[in-house]
């Protein structure tokens, strides 16, 4: 072999920095080889023609104005979701404990509609239900938070086990205000007085999450990017050593950082019980504390960047199970639709930062 | 009515997959990649593991027909590819193209569970059956034939002797696998590359090499779990989403182990106690009370966590470049 | 409504939301149903859309609007936890009808397009208890256990009146078949769990249960008694296939009939009863195969039996003369906890005739525990609820 | 001479990163039993050429010949398998492992036995005088002797081509010495060494042969006996430059900073610093000598607010007003109180900057709490950066580079760019012209003079005593932790300070 004298043909190198428009392109090939994929796929595991099959992933999210406004409202809770995560990943704080965050604030304003129902004003209730989800959410991130600034306890891992304590705590509630008895379920809360209700706006049930979802974005893309916290932060993540050399407190940004990310999930969380679901159940989060996390990487932490990923997976989810309903497929299949295309997508970063160089001879 | 000596046994079966799955985790995480695909993967080879005791099955008919070896080896050998499969697609995501080891592994656990789920479910319908599972009877036999005399053999036979091998090779692997990575140059060298691979490509070490062959083997080693749960614990039985969240647990029991295969033996037989002790628990009719009992492993990792967190020591760390990708011409 | 003659318009839609996919022990009943009503109907497979999945949420509702947009006459769901949504799709959508099975709500919310239905499953949980008291009695027999260890172990999902009555009515039935029968009783928070299942199944086999049945969906207990060599009586469907030598019967509701009974109303603008309670004589209520390997002799025949007597009424399931709560008979003044109301306040007289009337009040079961002072819920005597104590 | 072969030759090598071109058609040969120095500004290429030959990165183009024949190199592996050992300007070696774990990895040829290649390394430390325990771990290690390891490591493959990018960066005058000597003994040997390294004294000390390299281009190859610094440097920064350090005389000197019987213990409850006491004066630079690891650091991070102190004073003593104590205030307390402190810590890319940030977000480190805003002021830091990049003639391709892809050199005029400009009282600098090239050294010196001139109180910990006689008006000498004398830089000696580097001279601060 070195006999051959040559050094290899082609070797993989740093790009230079390439335009954000030949960057665009690349994401976008990728994701049409995506859906080529997942085109082939379908039609391997199912024999049904892809082109129906994508017109009916359409069809489930933009068939109805309903469908349109349930995909908007998916969209808007995972994008709220995946903003709570941004700056908590910038500074290299590897929170999977989304999930447990938004179900303690399921829990907190459940546990508010249910107890002071009737007790106090209405207003008062529904200013009293989000307080306790930001609160109870921010707690619940800024415990992992402390320990990880105070120990540089696992944090991972800490957050990950949260969830379970989380959804257990909820299951325990769920059975202390379970209706009929035994049933453990609690069913619509406050369903004849709707007591602690968010109110609609006009007739669109969902437009109050999807104002918030807008605002929020707004709001942590300033945040990250113009803001003093913003900039604190980000240093901490790159270098905790150069934080304290200019007098940053890094415990403190750890934990302020994580009461903002929890405070985003509890919000989420209280929308979901107060605004659209009214009841509290174990899946309530359904899964989104992690796909949030996909959400935001693969917009690199950029918010604006995260409503298109928040859209891409929500649309995703919502077409595929229209998919599994017309074609009698199980609902898995949305699963492996939506990864093969995150596969793709965080795979043509690759492509964005390195180039393949071909070996030229020397003169 | 608590009995310890019906405990063990129990405990074991749900220790098992929890220890395939956090040996072959420290397996790859040794090599810094940190796979949060391994819920995934433990489902991907339990259904490759499946569909191929399936087919089998279905090609010898009956039980006379079986021969051990078939029956063993071919589901064996499907949960292998299938999860060094698994391996292979995050190694070429996070190793070859340098994508996010978080994302990548997240996105394999869903695409894992999906998988499993999608293809059992298939698998369900070709069986047609009253209760949606596929019942792998004839192979599951040979999955959890124990020895003849072990159940006679008193305390020791009924603690010890009474499993399925799946349990053993378990148990070997983990032992190996620890002196593989404290006794052996091949695995000191995939420590260095761990710790760090600029080194170790210095040292001229192939890290890429290093770190396929150790996730790829790692996610074997877990796929196996997956086997074991089914062909073993659940009697030849595939139900969707039967497994459940074992393999987060598995992952939690690296770092309770700090990255010691060895004490994973202990340590899963301590999980998998605690993930079944609520059933014996007296709750009575309160069942609030026992969904606060289903915490138990959960907070116990969490407080060990912080426990290690405290006493710092530099060998219970993880490995210094763990979930970080590598690129020879980086600085 | 029974009229045979109803023909299904070719633009009558009937929508139907499921929890889970086919993979799913619980939902695959109902899928299997909605697709024989509707062949049975001579409905098109674009006159029903089957919606998988549905969590018990606002997806509920909105999965029910939108069937209506879609045109549906008729939407059904099948999970307990959708009720609430249904009650709110009905509310809104007073042309469609909104029929929910196992419900509780429908007699009181007073909508004319909002209905619940059940079936009286405790009737085939008797006639499996009687498939377990003869196997009982044969094992008694053989000499292979005492007539003091004829203990039955149950894995039950809650504390839930459908489990309670179910247990009972299974009970009762092997009592009726084996006096000295006991049973112990655990339960497992959840109504898919395989492991807790599978070792609350162990649990009770330790604890010298001879014979064990379950109200849970996993293959969590089958496979555990067919490790063990314990027969067990399946619930939902034969589980045969993972147990061909501890399977004994299982029962299971058909819930067909009720589909076929809705669509038809529906089409014919018949009213929907708002509380429809399916029996062995509508077809509701079935047992599947027999295992003739694992019952005792003349099972079948006895089953045939009292499966006649209880359809023409000699026999009633919830005799009072057949069991004592705390060492005391049910009196006429009884009352159950009909209604559904936060202090679950018992409202309704229901025992009557020598027995209780179950699924007769409303068709969801309400054969619950019985409350002492203390607020401990005891069952009927025989009956140990497990791990109230090591 | 002219019929020998090279041991190697590089012949054309171009590599590009980006958009920077770090080599462009360079060619040099190495030969056996010679010492080649490398020599180049910070950023002219010198590490990447090396990092080629030792396959670390693999040429755009170009061709590389060994012993004649040309070798291909994918890898550090195809590297080694060829002779050629490389200990790099930043250690390679794993933290948790032993000296003797990290000797033998990649090794394959003989048995996995660590207890009889640990008797190997003895024999190789007792041979060459190296001071190792082969079963110490590496986060136990001073930088010398993981300088060592690094050292018995190449020692120990029997590399008869053996590169050394920059090892006397943080080596004491004494530690350098018996490197050279090892270096001597290699020669004699018949082995090829390449060293690169900033000190003009050094190549000329040791090196038979120089070879220049500006901006990524071969400029010329000189031999050490024919030349001087003089040379050496006109070569290297392409015209002229002017070779002395000026030391006026310190103005309106008054005391601004007051330590007293300071002491100061590590996390393991080491004494770092045992009752130090001095006094820093505006105006005047305030040199600190010792051997490394005397407690420079702390004495250093304790004045900053970043080391907590056991006990004793640290007090500022403001131009007018009463003076102030810095004990307990951490850096945004010393900020918050109206002094401006600036600190260049030893750590560049780890401490004083962010190396993933682009040269303006990393000006704002300073700056960005200034104002009520919530939001940052990013314009300003524009600005400063600009006016540093311009000042200091940094090499960066512009100001949105994340500094991480900057030399050295240019790394640290970044750094010492900032810290100025923020027009400070007090300026600590720690081995500010560690690893910088001759050029960038003296615009440092100059810059410290400058500062000095302005009335701040500079205290400058160094290695170079050359440089420290030169530029300090005094020198304080830390041994083990205690001052062991304050000199005057003008009328001291190399030999009196030597002397109380490495004892307490005999007595207290003169
Ligand atoms: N991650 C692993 N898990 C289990 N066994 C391994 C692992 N990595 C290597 N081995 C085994 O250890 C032995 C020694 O490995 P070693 O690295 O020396 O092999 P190699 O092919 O020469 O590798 P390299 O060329 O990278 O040095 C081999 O038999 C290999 O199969
Ligand atoms: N891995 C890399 N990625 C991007 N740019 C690089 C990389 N390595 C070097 N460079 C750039 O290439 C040029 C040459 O760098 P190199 O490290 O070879 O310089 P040097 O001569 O060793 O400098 P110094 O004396 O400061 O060590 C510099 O402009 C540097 O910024
Ligand atoms: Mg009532
Ligand atoms: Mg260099």
């Amino acid at each position: 072999m070195k006999e051959s004298g040559k050094g290899p043909r082609v070797h993989i190198t740093k790009r230079p920095e390439i335009s954000k428009a030949q960057a665009f392109l690349i994401r976008a090939v990728a994701l049409v080889l995506a859906i080529v994929v997942c085109a082939v796929v379908t039609y391997l595991l199912t024999g049904d023609d892809p082109g129906s099959v994508f017109k009916t992933i359409w069809e489930g999210s933009f068939g109805s104005s309903r469908r349109t406004w349930v995909l908007l409202q998916n969209v808007s809770i995972l994008l709220i979701i995946s903003l709570a995560m941004a700056p908590a990943f910038r500074m290299r704080f590897w929170n999977i404990g989304g999930e447990g965050q938004v179900m303690i604030g399921v829990l907190a304003t459940a546990s508010c509609m249910i107890m002071l129902s009737g007790k106090v004003p209405e207003p008062a209730l529904i200013f009293i239900e989000i307080a306790a989800a930001v609160v109870a959410g921010a707690i619940w991130a800024a415990i992992p938070a402390f320990f990880k600034s105070r120990w540089n306890t696992n944090e991972t891992l800490f957050t990950l086990m949260m969830n379970y304590v989380a959804t257990q705590l909820v299951a325990y509630f769920i059975i202390i205000w379970e209706s009929p008895r035994g049933s453990g379920k609690i069913g619509i809360i406050n369903q004849s007085t709707q007591a602690g209700w968010l109110p609609q706006i006009g007739q669109y049930k969902y437009l109050l999450t999807v104002i918030v979802a807008a605002v929020l974005t707004v709001f942590i893309y300033i945040y990250m990017n113009y803001g003093k916290h913003g900039y604190e932060l980000a240093v901490v993540g790159e270098s905790e050593r150069t934080a304290k050399y200019v007098g940053i407190k890094v415990g403190r940004v750890i934990i302020r950082t994580m009461l903002l990310s929890g405070a985003i999930c509890g919000l989420a969380g209280a929308l979901m019980v107060a605004g659209t679901d009214h009841t509290m159940t174990t899946t309530l989060a359904g899964g989104r504390g992690f796909t949030a996390v996909m959400v935001a990487w693969m917009a690199k932490f950029n918010p604006l960047g995260m409503i298109f990923t928040s859209f891409l997976l929500a649309f995703l989810q919502k077409g595929a199970g229209e998919v599994a309903t017309q074609f009698g497929l199980n609902q898995s299949f949305s699963d492996i639709l939506s990864s093969i295309i995150i596969f793709f997508l965080i795979g043509c970063e690759f492509f964005i930062q390195y180039r393949f160089v071909f070996r030229k001879e020397a003169k | 009515m608590f009995d310890i000596i019906s405990f063990i046994p129990r405990a074991v079966a749900q220790a098992t997959p929890l220890l395939l799955g956090s040996t072959g985790e420290t397996l790859t995480e040794k090599s810094g990649n940190l796979n949060l695909g391994i819920p995934g993967i433990m489902y991907v080879g339990a259904i490759s593991g499946v569909i191929g005791a399936f087919f089998y099955e279905q090609s010898v008919g009956s039980a006379d027909n079986a021969n051990a070896l078939l029956a063993i080896g071919i589901p064996l050998v499907c949960c292998l590819v299938g999860s060094a499969l698994m391996g292979l697609l995050y190694c070429f995501l996070t190793v070859t193209l340098r994508a996010n080891q978080n994302v990548t592994g997240l996105a394999m656990t869903t695409f894992g569970v999906g998988f499993g789920n999608f293809f059992g479910g298939s698998l369900i319908k070709l069986t047609g059956s009253d209760v949606p599972s596929i019942a792998l009877s004839i192979t599951h036999k040979f999955y959890a034939a124990k020895l003849p005399f072990a159940s006679k053999a008193g305390v020791f036979g009924k603690l010890i002797l009474n499993y399925g091998f799946l349990v053993y090779v378990a148990v070997v692997i983990a032992l190996l696998t620890s002196w593989y990575l404290n006794r052996t140059r091949s695995g000191l060298q995939l420590r260095a590359v761990g710790e760090n691979p600029a080194t170790a490509d210095a040292a001229g070490i192939n890290v890429a090499k290093y770190k396929y062959r150790a996730t790829i083997i790692g996610s074997m080693i877990a796929g196996m779990g997956g086997l074991y749960y089914v062909m073993d614990y659940a009697s030849g039985v595939w139900s969707n989403d039967a497994f459940g969240d074992r393999g987060w647990l598995a992952i939690a029991l690296v770092i309770f182990t700090m990255w010691r295969p060895n004490v994973s033996i202990f340590a899963s037989l301590l999980f998998g106690g605690l993930y079944i002790l609520y059933l014996y628990i007296p709750t009575g009719t309160n069942m609030a009370i026992k969904e606060i009992y289903k915490m138990a492993p959960f907070v116990v990792t969490i407080l060990v966590l912080i426990m290690i967190s405290m006493r710092k020591k530099k060998e219970n760390q993880a490995p210094a470049h763990l979930g970080l990708p590598y690129f020879r011409e980086d600085r | 409504a029974d009229d045979e003659a109803v023909e299904i318009p070719e633009d009558f839609k009937a929508g139907f939301i499921f929890l889970h996919d086919e993979n799913s022990t619980y939902d695959l009943n109902f899928i299997n149903a909605a697709k024989q009503a509707a062949e049975n109907l001579g409905m098109s497979e674009d006159q029903i859309i089957l919606k998988t999945n549905v969590p018990e949420g606002q997806e509920c509702y909105e999965e029910a609007m939108d069937m209506a947009d879609q045109g549906c006459g008729i939407v059904f769901a099948d999970s307990f936890g959708h009720e609430d949504y249904m009650i709110q799709a009905a509310a809104e959508v007073p042309e469609v009808h909104f029929c929910h099975a196992t419900g509780t709500k429908a007699h009181t919310q007073g909508l004319d397009n909002y209905h619940n239905a059940f079936a009286s499953i405790y009737e085939g949980r008797f006639l499996a208890g009687v498939a377990a008291g003869m196997k009982l009695n044969e094992m008694i027999e053989n000499g292979e256990i005492s007539e003091d260890e004829a203990k039955i172990g149950y894995v039950g999902a809650f504390t839930y009146a459908e489990v309670i009555s179910g247990f009972t009515s299974f009970f009762l039935g092997a009592r009726h078949e084996c006096p000295s029968a006991t049973m112990e009783v655990t339960f497992t928070g959840s109504w898919y769990d395989e492991t807790a299942e599978k070792e609350g199944a162990n649990t009770l086999i330790e604890d010298g249960c001879v014979l064990i049945s379950q109200h849970a969906d996993s293959m969590g207990a089958p496979t555990a008694c067919e490790a063990a060599g314990v027969p067990d009586v399946s619930y939902n469907g034969s589980t045969i296939d993972a147990a061909p030598n501890t399977y004994l019967i299982s029962s299971k509701i058909d819930w067909t009939p009720y589909f076929e009974y809705a669509i038809k109303a529906a089409v014919a603008g018949d009213p929907i009863e708002a509380d429809w309670t399916g029996t062995i004589a509508t077809d509701s209520v079935q047992l599947t195969d027999l295992n003739e390997d694992v019952a005792a002799e003349g099972t079948a025949e006895e089953i045939e039996a009292v499966k006649a007597a209880l359809e023409d009424g000699s026999m009633h399931v919830f005799d009072t003369a057949a069991f004592t709560v705390g060492g005391e008979e049910l009196t006429e003044d009884f009352q159950a906890d009909v209604d559904d109301d936060p202090d679950y306040a018992p409202d309704t007289e229901v025992v009557s005739d020598g027995y209780f009337h179950e699924s007769e009040y409303r068709s969801a079961p309400y054969f619950g525990l019985f409350y002492d002072e203390e607020g401990n819920g005891n069952p009927i005597d025989g009956i140990t609820l497990l791990d109230v104590a090591f | 001479m002219e019929n020998r072969v090279a041991a190697v030759s590089m012949r054309g090598i171009t590599k590009t990163f980006g958009k920077t071109v770090a080599n462009k058609n360079v060619s040099i040969d190495i030969y056996r039993g010679e010492i080649l120095s490398l020599l180049g500004e910070n950023g002219s290429g010198k590490t990447t050429l090396m990092n080629m030959l030792s396959g670390i990165y693999l040429p755009d183009a170009g061709q590389i010949l060994v012993d004649g024949k040309e070798a291909a190199i994918r890898s550090p592996k195809d590297a080694l398998d060829l002779g050629i050992g490389m200990i790099h300007q930043h250690f390679k070696l794993v933290d948790v492992m032993t000296a003797t774990e990290n000797i033998v990895l990649g090794l394959k040829e003989e048995k996995y036995d660590l207890k009889e290649s640990s008797r190997k390394i003895r024999e190789i430390c007792d041979r060459y005088g190296f001071d190792l325990n082969p079963e110490q771990k590496i986060y136990d290690m001073t930088v010398s002797q993981k300088q060592t390891v690094e050292i018995v490591k190449v020692l120990y493959r029997k590399a008869d081509i053996l590169i050394l990018d920059e090892p006397t960066a943080v080596l004491t005058p004494q530690e350098t010495e018996r490197l050279f000597d090892v270096l001597r003994n290699m020669r004699k040997d018949n082995k090829a060494v390449v060293i690169i390294t900033h000190k003009l004294n050094e190549v000329l000390e040791i090196s038979d042969q120089v070879d220049i390299l500006r901006s990524g281009e071969f400029i010329g190859s000189l031999k050490t006996s024919e030349t001087n610094v003089q040379e050496m440097t006109d070569m290297m920064v392409g015209r002229a430059v002017e070779l002395n350090i000026d030391r006026p005389q310190p103005q309106n000197v008054e005391p601004r900073l007051v330590i007293s019987n300071l002491t100061v213990k590590s996390e393991d409850g080491i004494t770092k610093l045992d009752d130090v006491s001095f006094t820093a004066n505006a105006g005047e630079i305030l040199g600190i000598a010792g051997i490394s690891n005397s407690g420079q650091k702390e004495l250093l991070e304790a004045i900053a607010g970043l080391q907590p102190t056991e006990h004793g004073d640290i007090s500022y003593v403001p131009h007018d007003g009463p003076q102030e104590s810095l004990i307990g205030k951490d850096p945004l307390d010393i900020q918050r109180m109206g002094i401006s402190l600036s600190f260049v810590p030893e750590d560049r890319l780890g401490m004083g900057l962010v190396a993933n940030m682009d040269l303006t977000d990393n000006m704002m480190l300073r700056s960005f709490r200034k104002g009520r805003r919530r939001t940052v002021d990013r314009a300003t830091p524009r600005k400063v950066a600009q006016d540093v990049v311009d000042q200091l003639e940094v090499a960066t391709p512009g100001l949105t580079t994340p500094v991480r892809r900057l030399s050295g050199g240019n790394v640290q005029k970044v750094l010492v760019g900032r810290e100025i400009a923020s027009a400070p009282s007090v300026l600590l600098t720690a081995y500010a012209v560690r690893g910088l090239d001759i050029n960038s050294s003296y615009a440092i010196y100059d810059l410290m003079n400058k500062q000095k001139e302005r009335g701040v109180a500079v205290i400058y910990v160094g290695e170079d005593l050359d440089v420290l006689l030169q530029l300090a008006d005094r020198i304080l000498v830390l041994c083990g932790g205690k001052v062991s004398g304050i000199l005057d830089g003008r009328t001291t000696d190399k030999y009196e300070v030597g002397l109380l580097m490495t004892s307490l001279g005999g007595g207290e601060a003169k």
